[in-house]
Parts: C-alpha cells; structure tokens; sequence
C-alpha cells in the first residue's frame, strides 16, 4: 500500500492485467505515440504514452504488438477492439477523449453491446473503452463533456465512473477481467488527485456503491469529480452538526439501486449531484429510481445539481459557473434540509 | 487452379442451398409468417462460396445485412438459420436475432449486420486476435456498392494497411445501394480502384463466376496468411431480387430482371463451367438435396416453439 | 380538414415548405431513389421516396437539386446538412432510421447544435433531421430504437415526438421553420394511422403539451404509439369511472414543464409510459422533473412503464413483450391509484 | 502566375500576423494566463495563407484544432482572435468557444474545431448552399494529415464527387498527428494519392513556399468556381512547435527542429523568392505593424472583461 496518484492507479492495472494475461491489448491513437517519427524510432522513446501519459512506460515493456498506435480513425479503433474481443483477445481501446463517441459509438452501442444479445448469448465481447471526462479544464466544448449517461442507457455496457485511485485501479482490474464490454470513464480533473492504493491486483466488484461519508440527515449522491465536492460539502456541514452521507455508486450500470435507497430510506433527503447532464442524465435516472422506489422514505423533494442545459464554455468564469459547485450543492443540501 | 470433384460438388451444394434457401424465403414472406425486413442472395451465390470455400473455421467473416448467403458459404447450419428467420426458439440466435442478425461464432461467422459499413471494422478486429495470437486465421468481410463509401470501411481499409492485418475486403457490387446506382453513388465509379490510395492491391471479379471468385480470393488470402497484408476484392453481381421484400423494385426494368436471371445465373454458369467433369445426375442430386433440405428447414421452423418470454430478459450481459 | 396519415401529414408539411421558400432541400440516402439506374432514369421515375415512401413525389416536383440523394454515408449527410444550414439553406436530411445515430452523431451534437453557443450567437443551423424511431415492426436490434433521450440530453437540439398526424404536421411545419436544428422522430408504426389535418399549412409551437385525454385521477404522459397506448387504457378505465388524464408533451426539447406539473398537481398520481430506455430515458427525466418540483403534489409513487435494459429482440413474441403494453400501463395506473 | 507588389504584401502581412500571433501565445502560454489546449500553426503559414489569397467573404472555409492561422488568413479580427483566446466577452465568440472553436461567419470562416475530421463535411455543406443558391462561392476544408485518414474525412470527399460540389480538400500534411507519423497513419504514405480513388484530381506541392501553395489552390479553386467539380491539395509543411503548447514533444530531436526553422520557415522562403519585386523595407515595417498589434491584441485582450455569468445560459438555441 502506498500513495499513489489515479493516473498511476489507472496505468497499473493495465500493466499488470498485460503481464498476467497475453491476450490483453491495448489500442488507441498515441497510446505509445511516436510510431513513424525518426527520433522516437531511433531512441526507442514513447512520444506520448497516451494523450495525458497515463499509459506512459508499457509500449516499453510490451512492444508495439500490444500496445498499438492507430490512425486517427475512433470507428475503426472501437470496431477493431469489439471484432477483438468477439474473436478471442481482451483489448482496452483508448477513446482518449470521451466526447469522440460521436464519431464511432455505432460500434459500441449498435455491435459490441449487442453481439451477445442478438446472437442468442453465444458471443461475448470482453473489452474496455477508456477515455476522459469532465469540464474544469478549459478545454470548451468538445472536449469537457461526461456521456456516460449517454453508455448507460445503453443495454449490454457496463459503465464504470471512478472517484478515487483506489476504486479506478479496483474497478479497471475488473473491467479489463470482465466478460461484457465495459465504458470506463476518467476525469481528467482526478489524474493527478493521490490516495493509497495496494501494490498488488485486486478487483472491486461491480454495483456496490461506496459511502465516502456516512451520515443520517440528507443523502447525496455523486460520481467522480462531484464525489470531492460532496465530500467537501459534507466536511463543512459536519462542522455545523449537519450529518450527510455521500454516496458513490462507482459503477453506473450496474447500479447499487439498493445501496442508494438504503441510504434514502436512512435520511428521507435527497441531493443528486450530476454532470452528465441538465436532461435525461444520470441524476434523472436516479431520482427516477428513488421516485419509484423510494417515494416513502422521502421527506423533501429530491433536488438535482447538474449543469446548465448548454454546452461546456471555455471561458473560466463560464466554466466554473457551468459545473456543479460545492456552493451549489451546499445549497441544495440546506434546501432538502429545510423542509 | 484446378478444384476436385468434391470440391466442385460441395462448391455447388452451398451455392444451391443458397438459391433455395432464398427462394423459398421469398415464397414465404408472401405468406405473412416471417416478419422484418428481408433481404435475398438470390443471384451473388457465386460471391459468397467463392470466397469461403477457401476458408475454415478459424477463419472469420462478417456480412451484412443481406446475409444469408455468406452464412450458409460459411457453414451455418440451415435448420437452425431458418428457425431464426421465423423467430423461434430453436433459431441460430434464439430467434432473438433475425435475419439481419444471424451469427455463428464457431464457425466463424461474426454476424450479419444492420449497419452498412459495420462489418469491415469487425473483421480487423478479427484480423488483429488472429495476428496477436498467431491463429494462422484471417478476417475478412462482405460489403455492398452501397456499403463501400461508407466511412467506417474506408477507416478499416487504412487500419488494416497500417497495422498490416492478415484482412481481406470483399465489396459485392450488384449496381446498387437500395435504389441508388453505384455509378452514382461511388464518385469514381470503380471500387476496387479506391484500394490503391489506402495502400493495398486490389482485384476486379466477374461475381458470377464460381472461378473467378474463387481464384481471386484464393490468392488475396494466401497472402494475408503469409504475413503479406490486406486486400481488395470487387465483385460485380447481380440480385434477382429487389432491395428488400416488398419494396417497389422500380429501379430495374423487368427485362433487365429477366435478362440477369438468364445470362448471369452463377448456378447456370457453374454448371457449364464444370460440363465435363462433374456429372450432371450428381448436380441434379445436389438440386433434390437442397430442396429437401429447406423444405424440411422450413417445416420444422414453423413447428417449432417461439421463445419463452423470459428468454427476454437474458443474453444481456454475460453477468450483471 | 381531410382524413390523412402520419405518412402523408409528413410528406405535406415538406411540400409546402419546399413551394413556400426556395432554400428548404431535401436530402438522404434515395429520398428519391433511382439515380443511376436505367429504369428509373429513362422513366423519370421516383425508386423510393424515401425508403418508406414518405417523401414519395417530391424528387418528381422538385428535382434533384433540391432532393438530393446521397452516398450511404450518414456523416456526409448530417454534417453537409449542418453546414448548408450555416451558410444560407434549410436542409431537411433523412436519417432513415435514428437508430443510425451511431454512425453520425458528432456532426449533430458537437458541430450543429453547438454552432451558436461556441460561435458567441454568431451562427445559427435552421435544419432538420427526420428519422424513424420504434420498435413493433420486427425489425430487431439496430432498426427499432428510440433514443430521443439522448437527443434531449444534447444543448443545442430540439427534439419533436409527434403521435398523431395533425401534430406530424403542425410540428414539421414549425421545425422547417425553426432557426434551431430540430431531430424529427418519426414512429414506424404509426405511418398509417390517419387523422383530421388541414390541408393548408399551420404550425404548432414547441413545448407546448396536448392532452390526448382530460382526467382527475392519474396522469399518464407518453409520447408518440404510447400515447396511443395511454389513450386506450384511459378509454377502456374510463369504463370503470377512473378517469385518467393523459398528457403528451410533443415536442421533449423543449419540455412543457408547466403543462406536465400542471396535470400532476391536480391528480397527484403518475405514470409515465416510454419507449426510449430503461435507463437513463425520457421517463426518468420526466420522473425527476416531478420528484423535484411536483413532489408535494404526489400521492403515490411514480411509475416508470418503459422496455426492459435489453436490446431489441427479433421474435415478434418476444419484442412484443419489449414494447411497453396496454396491459402494462394499465397495472401501472391501478397501482398508483391503489394507494 | 504574376502577383502584384499589394498582393504580395497583403500575403506576407497575413503570414506574419499569424506568425507572430502564435509565437506570442507561445510566450504568454507560459504565464499561465491562458487556459485550455493551444495547437500553434507557427511554421505552416504559407498554407493557410497560400489557400485564403484567393478567396473573397462569400466563400467559406472550415478548419481544425491548429486553426489561428487558418482564421487569421481568412481576415478574422486579430483582437477578437486574441480575446477569445484570453477567454474575454470582447472575443470572437464571446469568450464561449476558446481557440479550439474560433468563428466568424461574416468572414466565411465556419470554426476551427476540435473534432479531427469534422471539417470536410461542414465544408460540403457550404458548397452545397453554394450551388444551391448560385452565390458563386465555394467550400473548403483545411485537415491535417491525421484527419486525412478520419471516415468523416472520406465521406465528404465521396459525396463531394457524387454531387460535384464546389470545394477543395486542403491537406496540411506537417508529418504527424499528435505524436504519429503520417508514413504510419496514412497506410499508402501518399495523401494525395487516394483522390484518384474518389474521383477526383489532386496536386501535392510544398507547402512551405507560398507561391506553389497560391497556384495549385488558384487553380482548384477556379475549377470549383467554373462548376468542374472537387479537388485535393496535399500540402507538405512542417509545425515549429509540437503538437499542443505542453506537450512532451518527443517525437523530433531539437536538430530536426532548427532545421526545420532554418531551411523551411515560409516566412524566410518567401521573402527570398520576393526578393528585388519588394523592398525589404516594406517587408520590414510589416514585421514591425504585426508585432504592434499583436501586442496591442495581448494588452487589449488581458484587460478586457470576463463574460457576464449570465452568459452561460445564452446563445444555445435562437429561441426555447
Ligand atoms: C449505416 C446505415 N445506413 C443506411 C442503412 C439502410 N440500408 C440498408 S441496406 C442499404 C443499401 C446497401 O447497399 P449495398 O451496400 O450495395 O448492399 P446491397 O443491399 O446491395 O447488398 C441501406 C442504405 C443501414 N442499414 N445502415
Ligand atoms: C475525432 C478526434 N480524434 C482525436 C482527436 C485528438 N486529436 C486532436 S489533434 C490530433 C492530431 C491531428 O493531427 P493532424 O490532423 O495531422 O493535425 P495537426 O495537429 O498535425 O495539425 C488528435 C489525434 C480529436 N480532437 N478528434
Ligand atoms: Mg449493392
Ligand atoms: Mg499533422
């Protein structure tokens, strides 16, 4: 156990998924970076080792027949890993950003989602899609959103959203040893966050939400970077004798329906906090749930903190009003609370 | 390149199955007891066995959504195919499927496919496990005219360039995309052409012809085993039929329709291609065999049971 | 006023528009059909219009330069369509299936709807995108998807769901119109319902909700062939003295919030009846939208009557089961009433 | 081709505001005043420009992530330019869209954006509504050599050909995308090549030298204008920074780079070739006029204001 940041969290998983197993690959566009380039090909140096260098250091150990550099071409890469994994090997393409779904989701959402389905279940497609999500970085429009939502409403992915370098090394183990496809989902805003993380494999299962605090006066709910700032939010009104509890569910589908409306049924308020979506996002999806199934429990309307119907800005001021803010949810949280 | 008698034979088994096996869907869909869109082979037999009678198991294919014919070319079994097609039980994919969707992995059939342009990404995927875990396996996919513009095949062609995928690209050209030409719809007006400027040969068939396609994807694929890359194989054919069942089929005279059903039959042309040396009393055979089969797949598909209704809620996942 | 069908109420909206304004084209994969083809060539004859013959008849009054039949490449269409509406036209493209989104959807939702957000309101993108949605007609898993959710979820598009021919032809009339890119949801199985529609042109106004049926006791909203549904469960209850109201929003993007609220306060109880996803759907976003700012008004819990989170099956028993029922909805509206 | 000396000097006024553009966000980069990813077109100038000289306010262009230069050549406001980059509500889009999505549709200018590949099909839009309307403008996309493999890339390039739209296809081929080698990603290693395949011609020039860039697009663009259909431009250049303002910037030795600097600035290339047509005078001044308003540009834009938060909530749709 040492400190470790989610970015090598997330780097050793890979690295010790590929030794454990030949039939691990990874694909992507510079996932080493420098095929083709003189002074990379003569110094045996990874240009990129991803985008962000977070898969910096395995083309070095495994070559260029596992970790493979593609062309820019999202269709063929995610085609390729699903076509991989339906014929025999466990390959973790890197989609980079997650925004790029746009240019290639057909081969996830329409082949490698449903291969199983549609052939009767005598398929399988064991396969990981990483990529990054989140605003924060100013990097505008199309490169700061968070569709996860968008995977899972999806039947047939599996859709992990780590908080912490624990759970994303835990659930990436898993999700490269799983047999369905799995969306992984990074913030870039979380790369360079530390916390202990075992030097050995271990998995973390899927569907069990982690409570990052425990609390009995309100529940809020929250994935990925809206997880510090519900954990901050609760540190602060702990400070006034308001206790709340965080909960995680780190795998969006499946989803802890139980372990969140354990929860619920323990503090009847409810704050969802969110940045997939101002519509139709996961935070709809859970109020959604808890409406139906957790009605009785409820003491005050179930209050949402998501962004803005609008697309990401990239001016600063913009973009911080633009996410999901501890002020907000501080707020929220007081709303549920008045009631 | 000369083929056996057996060879020949079962050549012309799985181009008769084929023939039949459509034929007899498009009696049946008038019937009313098969629902969905489909769309028949009848008249590219000779693309599909072509094409995998070079092949094995271990090799795999994808198709499209007219893909019965690559399917039983690679060894699907008719029964359960045609149990699919009515949506039962006992069907290939648990009737979950359906025509659009028939897939065999053991055999290495990755599945017909509603998306055009959805297979030749696939079929690198392919490719690429046959090449990491040194299988001797190839990939290779069947796309239409239509088919071949899309983006998603040209990103595979260049992938499979640059990664030098043991991949073979077959594009059938039978004129159209739906209703729309060929000539109009691929700008060059030469598909096959295209391969040049992704970086792979290329060769142009008459899909008609058992040999000619035979020989053609003989050589593309020996090459790919050897380590020597990817290729292009364009086809030129023809559909008896229009797009789908029930569409107005306004795009071709019934003339044109008549004159492909008499000069450009792959069956008719095999068996003058093979006068000679295979016995007509054997291909007769053949033809009894392939009634018989399909009569008896289209007998049992009917009695079969539909699935159960729980059956809906598995296959998902393989855990969740 | 005449009786017609959702096919032909569509097909005049695009007429009308297309005698009225000069720059309204239609384009998509043989919204004609034909070119190329000798037969059709000589004959002037139209192969399709459109592959279910919605379109039928406008290529022969129009002509191909403004029913454009293109390549099967649905980027090219999306995107030449995104940048003809930046630049001085009103593209209509046809999708066909929206199930294709798959394929094209970063030239909708990363370049059009963004256009004049990232743009600082400097550009705008007056087009439409029609497409069929909905399951029913065997055509299995990647031809009988509805995911306007995921439309709605996207800033920057509006999204029409029309389930009657008058409404087809108000709402198309008013998206040709529309400065904003607007996604079209066609419902396969309804094409041959008919209906009163004027033969002149109107236009309905998005976010405006219609009441298919008046009722005090339960709300149901649904959209599109579930509000067909939702109607029959009404009439078949009102029978029994239940009097169920039942509200379809239309147009989801914009939403009739206060439409929805509105009925919901004076029930209390709901059921919202959906075909677009288990997860992460229409019906969650509606369920949140109520639990959030409806909640003092609920009586019981909401419920949610949507498909299973499994892709589409093929056998007609089978999808039959998929589709939200009559049946279904109406155990649903017993339910909430039972409390 | 024979330009006047005001042609000349319009060029190399764009080719060093742009150059100048970028080496001072190159500086400022660092002080950490601007936020977001920055792609430098520093060293690609004569392309941009070499392209937009022959081009007028009613033809429109789309670009790429690295699209300063494109922007400034196709006569977007300097100071909105830098505004917008300093993320200011005097900036081209309101400080909403970033370098990455730089617009100006009065100019003809239909975004830089930050989807690889994005460009072509918007560009065939514009042609579209071009021919369409009979404005006699055209379309034109400018795409990297790692766009040039992208499936939205090909797409257009097809239909572009189908329907004989008027716009061009500019390949900036700088060797690499990101951190990968174009003779990697581009399986055939000939950009320009794969427009024969797509029926169309293509002209392949250097990219460093605005005279060759200036006539082949001249050319093409005449061609397009006179209703003779699409073409390619495969433009050989060079970045003289790495791929974005950070980034590890592995992929050439520091030797490669000053060589790049030293023998292929189109800056220096084309006062060379003018050289006796305009005094070095005028030349200089010019220098002199762009770094006085790019440091007016810098001083202008990091006193300028924020956006209004209200301003989030803006601009997504014309009316809701
Ligand atoms: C991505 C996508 N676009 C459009 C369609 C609708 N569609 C189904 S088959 C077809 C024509 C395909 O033509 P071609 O590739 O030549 O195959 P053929 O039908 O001639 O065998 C079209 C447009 C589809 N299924 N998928
Ligand atoms: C669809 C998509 N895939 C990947 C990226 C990430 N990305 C941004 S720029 C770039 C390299 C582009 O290379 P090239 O087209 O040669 O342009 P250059 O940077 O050399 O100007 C990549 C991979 C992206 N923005 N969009
Ligand atoms: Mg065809
Ligand atoms: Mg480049």
């Amino acid at each position: 156990m040492s400190k470790k940041s989610y970015r090598n969290a997330i780097k050793e998983a890979i690295e010790f998924e590929m030794r454990r197993d030949p039939t691990v690959v990874v694909i992507g566009e510079d996932v080493r970076g420098g095929h083709g380039a003189k002074n990379t090909e003569e110094n045996k140096l990874e240009g990129f080792g991803g985008v962000l260098g977070v898969t910096k250091g395995l083309w070095t150990e495994f070559g260029s027949e596992r970790v493979i550099d593609t062309p820019i071409t999202e269709s063929a890469i995610i085609g390729m890993t699903a076509g991989a994994a339906a014929t025999g090997l466990r390959p973790i393409a890197d989609l980079m950003f997650m925004d790029f779904y746009g240019v290639c989701y057909d081969m996830l959402y329409n082949q490698a989602a449903k291969f199983r389905y549609m052939f009767g279940g005598k398929a399988k497609a064991p396969m990981v899609v990483r990529g990054m999500i989140g605003a924060g970085f100013s990097a505008a429009a199309q490169h700061s959103q968070s569709p996860y939502h968008i995977f899972a409403s999806t039947p047939g992915l599996k859709v992990v959203v780590p908080s912490s370098p624990y759970d994303a090394k835990g659930l990436l183990t898993q999700s490269i040893r799983d047999d369905d496809p799995v969306v992984f989902c990074e913030h870039k805003l979380l790369y360079d966050i530390t916390g202990e993380v075992p030097d050995d494999d271990y998995t973390i299962p899927f569907g069990v939400a982690n409570y990052t605090r425990q609390g009995t006066d309100v529940t809020i709910i929250a994935l990925s970077l809206m997880v510090h700032r519900a954990n901050e939010v609760a540190d602060k009104l702990a400070n006034e004798g308001i206790s709340v509890e965080v909960v995680d569910p780190r795998t969006i589908s499946p989803l802890d329906e139980e372990g969140i409306l354990e929860s619920v049924a323990s503090t009847g308020r409810v704050v969802i906090v969110d940045e997939s979506a101002a519509r139709c996002g996961f935070a709809h999806d859970v109020a959604a749930l808890i409406a139906q199934k957790g009605f009785y429990s409820l003491k005050a309307p179930i209050e949402l903190v998501t962004p803005p119907h609008t697309p990401v800005p990239f001016s600063n001021v913009l973009e911080q009003a633009w996410l999901p803010s501890a002020e907000r949810i501080e707020i929220a949280v007081r709303k549920v609370l008045e009631v | 390149m000369k083929l056996t008698e057996n060879q020949l034979l079962d050549a012309y088994k799985h181009m008769r199955d084929i023939r039949e096996f459509e034929e007899r869907l498009h009696d049946e869909n008038t019937t009313g007891d098969i629902s969905g869109f489909i769309h028949l082979y009848s008249g590219e037999e000779a693309v599909a066995v072509g094409v995998c009678e070079n092949l094995t198991d271990k090799d795999y294919i994808t198709s499209t959504h007219r893909g019965h014919g690559h399917c039983i070319a690679k060894g699907c079994d008719i029964h359960a195919m045609m149990a699919e097609i009515f949506g039962k039980d006992e069907g290939l994919c648990r009737g979950k499927g359906g025509s659009m969707h028939i897939a065999d992995l053991d055999k290495g059939m990755l599945g017909a496919n509603g998306i055009v342009g959805g297979g030749p990404p696939l079929a690198i995927g392919a490719a690429l496990t046959a090449k990491t875990l040194k299988t001797g396996g190839i990939g290779l996919s069947f796309t239409g005219d239509g088919g071949s513009s899309h983006g998603l095949t040209f990103e595979a062609m260049n992938m499979a360039v640059v990664l030098q995928l043991p991949v073979i690209f077959i594009f059938e050209n039978n004129g159209f995309g739906e209703g729309t030409g060929c000539d109009y719809a691929v700008g060059s007006k030469d598909i096959a052409g295209r391969a040049a400027g992704f970086g792979m040969p290329a060769e142009k068939v008459d899909g008609t012809d058992f040999f000619a396609v035979y020989e053609a994807a003989h050589k593309a694929i020996e090459r790919a085993r050897e380590g020597k890359g990817p290729s292009v194989i364009e086809a030129t054919t023809n559909r008896f039929y229009s797009h789908f069942e029930g569409d107005p089929g306004l795009v071709r005279s019934k003339e044109e329709i008549e004159y492909i059903r008499e000069h450009k039959d792959p069956l008719k042309i095999f068996r003058q291609k093979v006068k000679g040396q295979v016995s007509d009393e054997k291909l007769d055979q053949i033809d009894k065999d392939s009634k018989a089969l399909v009569d008896d797949a289209v007998k049992k598909a009917r009695a079969a049971k539909n699935p159960e209704v729980s059956q809906l809620y598995t296959d998902v996942y393989v855990s969740y």
